[in-house]
């Protein structure tokens, strides 16, 4: 019982980080991050380890999807076309 | 911010006192469960993420001065932490110096706190939550500062 | 005090070419001396001969830029430093690349060797 | 053709990660663990601290502690620096 | 107890407490601020040199954080060390007193140079942390604190490359150095680990003890050497170096030269005292002699063609890290052949690390000299400068003694490191000699091009306001320069005192184990 | 049985985040690169600390009294958690600065320093 649970969490580990990469939106892409974080968080729950498990998912999974938030909203703002490597 | 549904906002102002309440009860029991300095501290400091989502940035940069976390929560932390660590110094860096042997501690019920850990736990719970907020919070800042304003040039390059 | 260190092969010897400077500048001196002596500061000998033509105010406009230095060494080098420069792309995965790069041939052949 | 090579090595060494992560021991097998032995029967009775991690983060490595605490100064230092007000020009 | 056995720490614990209550004290004003960076950075020189000196009177010093007794390694009944151990023996407190020096002047100078800029409580913040992640390297024994000081101080550096945020290509610089700092980071890491899954250990000595020469530890050995070299800039790795140090304030360009030759050390601790003769057979000494001719040759052809005058002394950068690594290199391959080691390969390493010295101390003068250029006059491309030694005479002076001593002009303490290295790269094959002779002219072109570019030829009207810098940077670039002068005048007190037993600690694996395998009370 | 699946799966995850830095475009895409890179690094110190059957290193939560599981690397992971949450923060801010200078956000357009 434990193992599958285990195989469906490190499923879910591939295919989250897979989709984190691999959609084209960045939002969708945070998300996808966030999920890949909460099931890391349930990983190192099932490898026993409760103190990671707990920074994991709210360091993770929260803290750094916000900060992602962010910069994602700042850097999709519309802004002048121009700069880029010309000087 | 674009202000998002009644619902939502609601929703994460009732669960932001929660988790603010549950972040205290990680970093005050760290010593006998899972938890400690760091998973507190940082379960408080997503308290300000969801305030920041259902009450929107200016409102909650009108409520509270950086100054707070950075010089209160933040350096409260540190300087109780390394004063810790330079307490043991008669014997050594980080001596945990105030230990109740093992047969006193057992008649205790085993659940009193003590040792440098726990108040060592609690120097970094509150370091952590002051970082952390700080940290969004300087990036909500920063936000506003890299679309609106303009970054300018400083005086010192100028000859 | 002043010591010579012996590097295997010769030695080093702070004093010898403190020495050897001291009468380097002893014969500098000795052949400054020999120059001529009724040389004026402000006069007409002071002023800069540039062939026959104007000499320009501001001095930016004589002065040898930067990149005129060893024109020549680059000219006579100039397929080395275009794979050179070239390879300097300045993308930002370009130098993880050659990171991960250095770090797989490394692996590849330390288990080979 | 620059990219291939990259992604090349990157496979390389992806590949020798897989091969090298379980050489040291199986996964759930450990083998003989003198330090950690020592961790988990001393913590209680050196420390008397139930939370064995506990008391490795602020005890027996309680100094990668202060400097991880170090790096998170660090980090909101940076922050602040990178998005300060600036000082306008007179 | 004496508290002189508390060095250690207090080596650290001092810029660790200046770092920490930047902030507080930054409320008291400018003037408290700029005193509290300065004594901390003064009072991390003085421990520095106190440990340097009870090390090499009373031999390696060993703490241990949180014992009972400081230098009690192992407790009862155990045959490894459980605590994170500070072991500071010749080598490490040479390291540490380079880089308090460097520390120290960097901060003299960054008092009159950052003076227009906001956001310089934050500075101090980060200048302190640099420092302790610099220091930190160097005398801590453990690998998972070796992780973290090198994490304190890429974090650090990161900021603090991008500290003139204002200026796009300062960003730029600071994003490619986070970018590759953190995949070689992560490299590192996961190399500490399956070194800790194998031997359930994470104390250098205790690893070093029990190490076999196997698949894993081929695998680790290059991981390790790839990351650390890549920090501190060989050759195929080396592109975010000039951009960083180019764009970064000149007293932090100053620090980031003894940031990298932190790294440095930890890849020579990790092959001498980690592996030592367990890696000889493997071909890991020529790899290191390879990047180092790389570094060495291509870095200052690059050097020769750049007009940007921190650029150009960046690229130096590069190529002086590769006469390191070769006489490094040299010296590990001769590590387990008595015969060799005597004849030059001991000459190798004590030039190697004389020369890790004396490229500490000139080029952070250089980048320092480059800072006032940039100070006095705005630019930092050699194309719009010329003229300015006789407005800028003093700086003038220590920049021809740095440029020299770069160069490996003989009065000076960069040929004697230097003549040590080619001696005993000579004695392995002509061509290594050769190489590193030709990067040597080169360096002296490239020098005599930025000297009579900048200082020499006719004066400039753009200039004519020019004046000599404040007297705090003048303090600054002097500190360097009397050591620079020190070092060169008494080469055999040097020798003998400073350089031969940082060498012996180097190469003596088994006294760096037994400091802690072997005591333990 | 499980066998030694949570050390490929850490491999993978280090080949994919390796992988995407060359591939992506985006800046917030390498950024993301970094932090699974990171991920996988934590996740390999934990995986080596587990043993079969252990249980949590809390003496306080008598479980069935088997073997516990190593707490070390869990005590190496917290720190290295807190240090990748600090270079996330890092490297986004960069990138707000770099969209702020750059106005874009495409990485083979930042490359003003070359040469």
């Amino acid at each position: 019982m434990m193992d599958v649970l285990h195989f469906a969490v490190l499923t879910m580990l591939l295919a989250t980080a897979f989709f984190a990469i691999w959609f084209k939106g960045l939002l969708p892409s945070a998300i996808s991050l966030s999920m890949f974080s909460l099931m890391m968080a349930l990983e190192f729950y099932i490898l026993q380890a409760p103190d990671v498990a707990i920074a994991e998912a709210s360091i993770g999974a929260a803290l750094s999807t916000t900060i992602y938030i962010f910069a994602i909203r700042a850097c999709s703002k519309p802004r002048k076309a121009g700069g880029g490597d010309k000087q | 911010m674009k202000p998002l549904s009644l619902i939502v906002r609601t929703g994460c102002n009732l669960f932001a006192w929660f988790m603010l309440v549950f972040g205290v009860n990680v970093v005050v029991h760290g010593y006998a469960s899972p938890g400690g300095g760091f998973q507190g501290g940082a379960i408080v400091a997503t308290f300000i993420a969801f305030l920041l989502v259902s009450y929107g940035g200016e409102k909650i940069h009108s409520w509270v001065n950086e100054k707070i976390y950075d010089l209160i929560l933040e350096e409260t932390g540190l300087l109780l932490f390394i004063t810790l660590a330079f307490m043991g110094l008669p014997t050594s860096f980080f001596y945990n110096f105030f230990t109740i042997p093992w047969e006193a501690y057992q008649q205790t019920g085993r659940l009193f706190p003590q040792g440098t850990t726990a108040i060592m736990s609690i120097a970094v719970g509150i370091e952590v939550a002051g970082a952390l907020s700080m940290v969004i919070l300087s990036m909500f800042k920063g936000i506003r500062l890299v679309s609106d304003r303009q970054i300018e040039e400083e005086p010192g390059h100028d000859r | 005090m002043w010591g010579v260190v012996h590097t295997g092969f010769g030695s080093w010897d702070a004093l010898a070419w403190i020495l050897f400077f001291g009468i380097a500048a002893f014969f500098l001196l000795w052949f400054r001396s020999l120059g001529r002596s009724d040389y004026k500061k402000g006069t007409d000998q002071d002023e800069i001969f540039w062939s026959s033509n104007v000499v320009p105010e501001d001095g930016a406009h004589i002065s040898v830029p930067a990149d005129a230095a060893y024109w020549g060494f680059r000219k006579g080098m100039e397929p080395f430093y275009k794979g050179l420069v070239g390879m300097h792309t300045g993308l930002a995965p370009d130098i993880v690349g050659w990171y991960v790069v250095v770090v797989a041939i490394m692996s590849v052949l330390i288990l080979i060797v | 053709m620059k990219k291939m090579i990259f992604i090349l090595s990157a496979v390389i060494i992806g590949g020798l990660t897989c091969g090298l992560l379980d050489v040291p021991h199986p996964f759930g097998d450990p083998g003989v663990v003198p330090m950690d032995e020592h961790f988990l029967g001393q913590a209680l009775k050196d420390l008397s601290t139930e939370n064995v991690v506990t008391s490795i983060v602020f005890d027996y490595r309680g100094f990668d502690t202060i400097g991880e605490a170090a790096v998170l100064f660090t980090a909101i230092c940076s922050v602040t620096a990178l998005f300060r007000e600036g000082r306008k020009k007179s | 107890m004496n508290w002189t056995d508390h060095l250690p720490a207090l080596l650290l614990a001092v810029p660790l407490l200046g770092a920490f209550v930047t902030p507080l004290v930054s409320l008291g004003g400018k003037m408290l601020r700029n005193t509290l960076l300065v004594v901390t950075t003064f009072v991390t020189l003085v421990i520095a040199f106190l440990l340097w000196k009870d090390v090499l009177v009373s031999g390696t010093a060993v703490y241990v954080m949180g014992e009972k007794v400081f230098n009690l390694t192992m407790p009862s009944g155990m045959k490894l060390p459980v605590r994170i151990i500070l072991e500071a023996d010749a080598f490490s407190a040479f390291m540490a007193l380079c880089g308090a020096i460097a520390s120290f002047a960097g901060a003299l100078f960054s008092l009159n140079y950052m003076e227009g800029f906001s956001g310089m409580k934050r500075y101090v913040s980060l200048y302190c942390l640099l420092t302790v992640g610099m220091l930190g390297m160097t005398i801590t024994g453990d690998l998972f604190n070796f992780f973290v000081f090198i994490e304190i101080a890429s974090i650090a550096s990161f900021g603090l490359i991008a500290f003139w945020r204002d200026k796009a290509e300062a960003v730029e610089a600071s994003f490619k150095y986070t970018l590759v700092s953190q995949v070689a980071s992560m490299v590192l890491l996961l190399a500490f680990g399956a070194l800790y899954g194998k031997y359930n250990a994470l104390n250098i000595a205790a690893i070093g003890s029990l190490l076999k020469f196997g698949f894993m530890e081929k695998i680790v050995l290059v991981f390790i050497v790839a990351s650390l070299a890549c920090k501190c800039g060989a050759f195929p790795m080396h592109m975010w170096l000039p951009d960083s140090y180019a764009e970064a304030p000149s007293g932090v360009s100053c620090l980031l030269v003894a940031v990298s030759q932190a790294s440095l050390y930890g890849l020579v601790r990790v092959c001498f005292s980690l592996y030592g003769v367990t890696m000889g057979a493997s071909f890991i000494p020529w790899v290191v002699i390879l990047l180092g001719l790389a570094s060495m040759f291509f870095g200052v052809t690059m050097a020769v063609v750049q007009h940007d005058i921190k650029r150009l002394m960046g690229y130096h950068s590069v190529s002086q890290v590769g006469y390191m690594l070769l006489g490094f290199g040299v010296g590990m391959l001769v590590l387990s052949d008595a015969k060799g080691m005597a004849d030059y390969g001991f000459a190798a390493i004590q030039g190697g690390v004389f020369h890790m010295f004396n490229y500490t101390m000139y080029k952070a003068l250089l980048f320092l000299a480059a800072g006032s250029l940039y100070y006095t006059t705005g630019k930092r491309d050699l194309n719009d400068m010329g003229g300015l030694a006789r407005k800028m005479p003093y700086t003038t002076f220590m920049f021809v003694i740095a440029a020299a001593a770069i160069a490996g002009l003989p009065p000076f303490n960069g040929f004697v490191s230097k003549l040590l290295i080619y001696e005993s790269s000579f004695a392995v094959h002509p061509s290594l000699a050769a190489i590193a002779l030709i990067s040597s002219v080169l360096t002296l072109a490239s020098f005599v091009k930025v000297f009579q570019t900048a200082f020499l030829g006719p004066e400039q009207n753009a200039f004519l306001s020019v004046r000599e810098v404040p007297s705090g940077m003048l303090a600054g670039m002097g500190v360097l320069t009397v050591v620079i002068l020190a070092v060169s005048l008494f080469p055999s007190i040097t020798m003998s005192y400073f350089v031969e037993p940082a060498s012996k600690a180097l190469v003596d694996q088994a006294g760096y184990i037994g400091a802690i395998m072997g005591g333990g009370m | 049985m499980i066998g030694n699946a949570p050390f490929f799966v850490v491999g993978l995850l280090f080949l994919w985040g390796l992988m995407a830095i060359f591939t992506q475009k985006n800046l917030i895409k390498i950024a993301m690169a970094i932090t699974i890179l990171g991920s996988s690094v934590n996740m390999f110190l934990v995986a080596l600390g587990y043993r079969t059957g252990g249980r949590v290193p809390i003496h306080f939560l008598e479980g069935d009294g088997g073997p516990m599981v190593l707490p070390t690397p869990q005590a190496m992971t917290l720190t290295a958690i807190v240090i990748a949450l600090a270079t996330t923060a890092l490297i986004l801010s960069l990138i707000m600065l770099i969209y702020r200078h750059y106005g874009t956000i495409n990485v083979d357009e930042v490359r003003r320093l070359r040469g």
